[in-house]
């Protein structure tokens, strides 16, 4: 790595309607560095990586590539000077083969009609570069997510890029896939390419960076050696404060078993899974992505159905058929995407949260009863305490931390819940709400629901749950106490294949 | 933002509607009406081209003549609705359909508008006289011998027609085949089938094809529709087909099909004169207003110099008025008759 | 074996043209062999060109997951003007009405790709406004006129050359290599397939959609003029509600409504599929009465027929993986 | 009841007439009397008792336009309406003229309606990957198909009575049609604004997810609007029986789909879901019919007005288009 600049920018400042993205922002990259960017969620980190590869033209501030200033009018510019991006979710085309995939937008041609014979060839070149076992041909769409990165990669690499810009690639990949990335990166960084990569995940940054910039409210922060700042110091720069107590989990005495799950199968998804809940108990949910957790929460919930096994509440057996079966018997579900699954982002906040009950809460249950609608979205939304000024406003302008406490509130408006479902709560959530949901979630423990909660995280699993259920691959590996887990102990659990030890 | 956008909206609206008001220009009352099959149709053109004359000549100003925007009974109900709301005294029509205008027609009735029907007739208890353009009994007569005459005496032989549902096609197949049935001139003759084009040129097409691929010893066709006749032609010229072809054409548009040797598909048809046609119905029109006739049968008007007399319809009690013979149409007249119509 | 079945399964034209020749086959020998005659086949191509030439613009809309259902509109102002400007001895050269009617087409369809690119207005809603336009212009430009016989012999004449087949392989030559091997058309399906992605690997998305539809119109266009010559006849009703057999053709062919999946071949399998049912019913016995209720059951058993299959190879995936 | 850090939530609307004259429901009643005022200007038949007399043919199209509205607020499309109206009025006639009593008529009418609908609800709630304009662009040829093997090509099915005569009348200048119209939309605009039902409705075509997740029976719910619309096709058939006593497979009720979603979307209803109310889709649909008469009365060609109302509903879209635009726009200028 060299002290030589390959990228600067230069009081960088983006505007959209209503909002300053990104405020005279700076950032310098070396030649043949790994430059991690960190930030919470809206610090303008993507909007960043926008304006380096041209999709967005900054208002103001300066581009500098190799010392000379370089303007970008959209991705063709930025191409051209081997500018290339892996986006957060993968941008591919699934109906088109890898090949093309790769090698859209810059296809060779042989006259003016395009070669595929050397494409695919250049195309399998790529892929065996980065080690990647599966034929140039095959359809996008059936590949894997980590397998789709990989060939967001090889279209990087397939255009000579000299800069990559990976926009949280770990995000949804699995240990092993996310440590295949790691080794691609060097490999990469060691043939001289410089990179950019934005992640939450401190262990990716001190796995692959050289240096950190940290980005805060859309502007500049600082830029610090990876070796010569602690975590406390780095959280701090990303959150403007210090955050004391991140799991405020109180007290609870645990009740009797409420919910049952016994055998449940869903083909080809997972098998045999039981498990139990206890009022007032936080029961985490973990497992690598992949292994499935949310699918079975679905089946409980009647989103879809299971092929065998039994869910009981209160020791009775439950017959779901649909979701509204589930909600009557008082089983609540807070999804886990929340723009997809959770909210209707066009709606205000107080029709979203009433969704659910409208039913009840309607005269004779036809004729929606405003009143009483609003007043109970009112009361439940100041009581999670969401920052909005009316109930009226679009579920759509509130940050995801908000829009998550907005869910919470629907998931609070029937009366009779016995069961209180989060799947991955704190997904996409800044540093700083998230504290605060884990502060309702306890409260809610409290309030003598039994709480499952699905989460990758392996801070707020140990930090919240009262015990601890693993699953790989469609299977419940195990499950721990809160006294006997740590990370180790749920991580090899984790991987624990079937018909395979545990690999310590 | 919006509301300046929608005055504008409205503004362009105001535009177009007094555009098209200025267009159309119809200012003052309406009192005489011809409701044409459908807009575009050149056949229909023609008689509307002869009721126009007709009451030019009488120096009748107070008329309107509609083409429908299609040739649905859909359309021609809305036309006549806007005829009746403009209280118009009489309406001369030629009915897309024998049964569908009836409500429309009884309430045109029941507000004591003249109805009188040309070229396709509705149920009689619906109109008071229809302007026919032939007697049915010579055309079918005409149509067989015809056939008879260009298939040799004997032979398969298949009909085009409109709809199954056309009333005066009908009329006329029937016709050809009492007449058929009844003299054992005509017994080595065999009709195969009757197609049904429905007045489209494209369908029409396609039957004509099915016609040729389903019957190989087809001898001649005879499609007693002017769209029909058309398109058959075009079909039998284009393959140079042995099946010759006869009906009922307009002769502008069968100059190109007709004559006597291998290259031509059609060796002669016939047609009465639409715009004659056009003419009867609006001489038709002024006497019913004025009262000459009353539509029962026996009474008599003048059409410009000739008198016609109102007959009544076999098997029942009502009149139709009986425009003439049909008019052959060969080699010999037609390129001095395609330009006329 | 198994695997030749799954291939044959698996691939929506290989299926489609299996089934189709085994109908051919059949319907041949219930007509007593006279369906495979070079005329019949002739005249399957001939008269279902419009159809085939349009579906294969509508093959290029339908990619970007777009609809244009304004089409038969087009044709008919286009022939419309061809069929006024012969009649009234303006213009009497074939080719040139030709390009008249194209380029009438191709002004239409610009106007239609330009506000659904740029004014962001929904496709099904603005080509139903142009669809509404264009009829309506047919008949009032015109006057309600219809031009035939002697008016349009020329053009009449050229439909009864080989010219019609000739335009008829040529689009559909052209269209193969365009949206096979040509950048061009490799946008097209990325559009569908993936908007925002073809956005960020900066394709002009807005001009390629545009595009998309000015090819239509040129379609339509061509379509206009050929009908003119094909049925000797121009009138403002022409073609009235055919769009939807062209939609129809193409998702027969396996184009799929949201986009990004599609092939010429496949399209063209689609119209000639529907083509030889039509002709082969009044063939086998079958009165023509039969005949469009017989082609809704197909369009509905083929998209119905997709699914359930797609479901049952995701059921067998499902069941082969491992827990 | 507030929450830690007291921060209380108004749950007061923001109303204002002045929001509500400026919608595009109110630009459309602005547009719908400019229409009656050109329409009485041009013509002298324009008058209460001219246009009643021309409405009902045109009004039938009407009833259709609430359901249809449903169909797109869910985000969905129907065009097998007219196909419904058509094969409905055939076994009407059928019926009718096998000398069953008209309550048994309109029974069957209606049935065979509400069955055609179930039938575009069940193949779209069974496989509910398929594209709706698909599946009802199938149907919409089997059930005109039906019809014509019934009836038979180009011909016509004659309704061989006159106990329909009822529906036909008129209470004062007012025809019986006109009112039973109203009333339809009034009761379809409580059902879409006032209940659960509405509600459910605006969930799905915003987000069909959330709403599967919150509890909503979003096949239950697609299911019943299909054949809701099926019903109200058949509706239609049974007045404009009344018009057109005679059913004609290739016409009957044939472009209605076209018609019915074009007055929608005039209506501010938008094809993408979630979008539009009642309101604006019943003015639109008057605004048009109100159109056609003017221009029916004063002898412009009918295809005039299909280039008016092709136009109308380009620009009408147009607009929403590009204010939004010019709002990011001034938004943007504003930071």
């Amino acid at each position: 790595m060299s002290e030589e600049l390959i990228l600067e920018l230069k009081g960088i400042t983006k505007i959209f309607p209503g909002v300053k993205a990104l405020n005279n922002v700076c950032f310098q990259l070396r030649k043949g560095e790994v430059h991690a960017l960190m930030g919470e969620n809206g610090a303008g980190k993507s909007t960043f990586i926008k304006v380096i590869t041209g999709v967005f033209p900054p208002e103001e501030g300066q581009i500098f590539l190799e010392g000379k200033e370089v303007k970008f009018k959209g991705t063709r510019d930025s191409l051209a000077v081997g500018i290339a991006a892996v986006y957060q979710h993968p941008t591919t085309y699934p109906d088109l083969s890898v090949t093309e995939n790769i090698f859209m937008g810059h296809q060779i041609k042989k006259g003016p009609v395009m070669d595929w014979k050397s494409m695919h060839k250049k195309a399998a070149e790529l892929l065996g570069r980065l080690n990647a076992d599966f034929d140039p041909h095959a359809e996008m769409g059936t590949l894997s997510v980590a397998q789709q990165q990989m060939v967001e990669i090889a279209k990087a690499l397939s255009t000579n890029a000299r800069i990559i810009i990976l926009d949280e690639p770990t995000a949804s990949l699995t240990a092993n896939e996310s440590k295949e990335l790691y080794r691609i990166v060097k490999q990469l960084r060691d043939e001289g390419v410089s990179l950019i990569f934005i992640s939450h995940r401190m262990e990716d940054m001190y796995e692959l960076a050289d240096r950190v910039t940290v980005f805060r409210d859309a502007t500049y922060i600082g830029t610090y050696d990876v070796n010569g700042i602690t975590t406390a110091d780095l959280v701090k720069a990303m959150v403007g404060r210090e955050i004391k107590d991140m799991y405020p989990k109180p007290k609870v005495e645990i009740g009797d078993e409420v919910l049952r799950i016994d055998g449940l199968c869903r083909m080809g998804y997972y098998k045999d899974v039981s498990m139990f809940a206890r009022a007032g108990e936080i029961v985490g949910l973990t497992g690598l992505v992949g292994a499935r957790r949310t699918e079975v929460m679905e089946s409980v919930c009647g989103i879809t159905k299971p092929s065998a096994g039994k869910v009981y509440l209160n020791g009775e057996e439950l017959k779901v058929k649909c979701p509204k079966d589930a909600m009557d018997a008082g089983i609540v579900l807070l999804p886990e995407d929340r723009h997809k699954e959770g909210l209707i982002l066009t709606w205000g906040l107080g029709m979203n949260v009433t969704l659910p009950v409208q039913d009840e809460l309607a005269k004779g249950r036809i004729f929606n009863d405003n009143k009483r609608e609003r007043e109970l979205s009112r009361d439940l939304l100041e009581s999670v305490d969401t920052k909005a000024v009316s109930i009226f406003d679009p579920a759509s302008s509130l940050s995801g931390g908000n829009q998550q406490k907005v869910v919470v509130a629907k998931s609070l408006a029937q009366n009779g819940t016995k069961v209180i479902i989060l799947d991955e709560p704190t997904k996409g959530v800044d540093v700083g709400a998230k504290a605060e949901i884990y502060a309702i979630i306890g409260e809610l423990a409290l309030k003598g629901y039994a709480i499952i909660m699905i989460s990758s995280e392996m801070p707020e699993i140990l930090g919240m749950c009262d015990r601890i259920y693993v699953m790989c691959n469609g299977r419940v590996t195990g499950c721990l106490d809160i006294a006997e887990a740590d990370q180790e102990k749920i991580l090899n659990l984790a991987m624990l294949e079937k018909g395979k030890e545990a690999v310590s | 933002m919006k509301k300046i956008l929608a005055l504008v909206l409205v503004a362009v609206m105001a535009v177009a509607i007094f555009a098209s008001c200025t267009q159309s220009g119809t200012g003052g009352g309406v009192e005489y009406a011809l409701v044409t099959k459908a807009a575009g149709n050149a056949y229909n053109e023609k008689e509307a081209e002869g009721f126009k004359a007709a009451m030019d000549a009488q120096g009748i100003t107070s008329y309107v003549i509609k083409h429908p925007e299609k040739a649905t009974v859909d359309a021609q109900i809305q036309v006549i609705n806007s005829l009746i709301a403009q209280g118009v005294k009489s309406i001369a029509i030629a009915a897309n359909d024998a049964n569908a205008l009836s409500a429309t027609l009884k309430s045109a009735k029941a507000k004591g508008i003249k109805i009188l029907t040309l070229d396709s007739d509705v149920a009689v208890a619906d109109r008071l006289t229809f302007c026919n353009q032939a007697g049915v009994q010579e055309v079918g007569q005409a149509l067989i011998d015809a056939v008879y005459d260009i298939a040799g005496g004997e032979g398969d032989y298949a009909i085009l027609s409109a709809t199954s549902q056309a009333t005066n096609q009908n009329a006329w197949i029937d016709a050809m085949k009492k007449i058929a049935a009844a003299d054992s001139k005509y017994s080595k003759l065999n009709l195969v089938e009757v197609a049904y084009g429905d007045d489209e040129p494209q369908k029409s097409t396609d039957q004509t094809q099915a016609l040729l691929t389903k019957y190989q010893n087809l001898k001649v066709i005879c499609a007693p529709t002017t769209v029909g006749v058309a398109a058959a032609a075009k079909v039998l010229q284009d393959k140079k087909s042995s099946v010759k072809l006869t009906g009922l054409g307009l002769p502008s548009e069968m100059a190109a099909y007709i004559g006597d040797d291998a290259d031509h598909s059609c060796p002669y048809m016939f047609l009465w004169n639409p715009i004659d046609l056009g003419k009867l119905a609006a001489y038709a029109s002024i006497a019913l207003v004025k009262g000459e006739i009353d539509g029962t049968a026996g009474g008599t008007f003048k059409a410009g110099e000739t008198t016609y007399k109102l007959t009544t319809v076999e098997g029942t009690n009502a009149s139709e008025i009986i425009l003439g013979p049909p008019f052959k149409f060969d080699p010999s007249n037609i390129a001095e008759w395609k330009k006329v119509y | 074996m198994k695997g030749f079945l799954k291939k044959i399964t698996g691939n929506h034209e290989v299926s489609l043209a299996i089934i189709l020749i085994v109908l051919f086959i059949v319907v041949d020998i219930l007509s007593g062999f006279t369906f495979h005659g070079i005329n019949n086949i002739g005249e399957i191509f001939k008269n279902n060109s419009l159809t085939l030439i349009m579906s294969l613009g509508m093959l290029c809309v339908l990619l970007t997951g777009g609809i244009d259902i304004s089409i038969t509109g087009v044709l008919a102002f286009s022939g419309m003007s061809v069929g006024m400007l012969m009649k009234y001895n303006v213009i009497k050269n074939v080719p040139l009405l030709f390009a008249i009617a194209i380029g009438i087409g191709a002004l239409c369809g610009l106007l239609n790709g330009f506000i659904i690119a740029k004014g962001k207005v929904s496709p099904i809603i603005c080509t139903l406004g142009a669809m509404y336009i264009w009829r309506g212009l047919a008949t009032v430009v015109f006057n309600g006129e219809w031009a035939s016989g002697e008016n349009v012999a020329a053009m009449s004449e050229f439909g009864n050359t080989a010219g019609p087949y000739i335009i008829l392989a040529a689009a559909f030559v052209i269209y193969f290599v365009v949206m096979k091997w040509t950048p061009f058309g490799r946008k097209v399906y990325a559009i569908g397939s993936n908007r925002e992605a073809a956005r960020i690997s900066g394709i002009n998305v807005d001009r390629v959609e545009i595009a998309v539809y000015t090819l239509m119109g040129v379609l339509a266009g061509l379509a206009g003029a050929l009908s003119v010559s094909l049925y000797g006849s121009a009138q403002p009703t022409m073609q009235d509600g055919k769009e939807m057999d062209v939609i129809a053709a193409c998702v027969i062919g396996g184009v799929s409504m949201s986009g990004g999946r599609g092939t010429v071949v496949g399209t063209l399998l689609g119209g000639i599929f529907y083509a030889v049912v039509y002709k082969a019913l009044p063939l086998v016995g079958l009165e023509s009465i039969w005949q469009n209720l017989i082609k809704g059951v197909i369009i509905l058993a083929v998209v119905i027929i997709n699914v359930v299959s797609q479901r049952l190879s995701r059921r067998q995936a499902l069941a082969r993986r491992e827990i | 009841m507030a929450g830690k850090s007291g921060r209380t939530i108004s749950a007061t609307p923001n109303r204002s007439f002045l929001k509500t004259v400026l919608s595009w429901e109110g630009a459309l009643v602005v547009i719908f009397i400019a229409v009656l005022v050109a329409g009485r200007i041009m013509s002298p038949s324009f008058t209460l008792d001219g246009v009643m007399f021309m409405m009902p043919q045109h009004l039938c199209q009407l009833f259709i336009v609430f359901p249809m509205a449903f169909v797109l607020i869910m985000g969905e499309i129907d065009i097998s309406v007219g196909s419904i109206a058509c094969l409905s009025a055939t076994t009407a006639c059928l019926a009718a003229n096998a000398g069953l009593p008209l309550p048994l008529v309109i029974i069957i009418c209606l049935a065979t309606g509400v069955a055609c609908g179930a039938l575009n609800g069940f193949v779209l709630t069974k496989w509910p990957e398929l594209p709706p304009m698909i599946v009802t662009l199938g149907t919409q040829i089997i059930f005109r198909g039906i019809a014509e093997v019934v009836i038979g090509a180009g011909s016509s099915l004659k309704y061989d009575s006159d106990n329909l005569s009822p529906f036909a009348t008129y209470l004062g200048p007012v025809p019986i049609v006109f009112i039973v119209v109203i009333v339809v939309a009034a009761l379809f605009m409580v059902l879409l604004s006032r209940t659960t039902f509405g509600r459910r409705l605006y969930a799905i075509g915003s987000n069909r997810i959330a709403a599967k997740y919150a509890g909503i029976g979003v096949n239950r719910m697609r299911f019943i609007v299909y054949a809701l619309a099926g019903l109200m096709a058949a509706l239609c058939a049974l007045f404009l029986l009344t018009q057109i006593p005679a059913v004609k497979s290739d016409e009957f009720g044939k472009g209605f789909e076209m018609n019915v979603i074009a007055m929608c979307v005039f209506g501010g209803i938008a094809t993408t879901g979630g979008k539009g109310n009642l309101f604006g889709a019943f003015i639109a649909g008057m605004t048009i019919v109100c159109l056609r008469i003017a221009l029916g009365l004063v002898n412009v060609n009918d295809n005039v007005i299909t280039i008016i109302i092709g136009v109308l509903l380009i620009v009408s879209v147009l607009i929403s288009g590009i204010s939004q635009i010019l709002a990011r726009r001034k938004l943007k200028n504003k930071t």
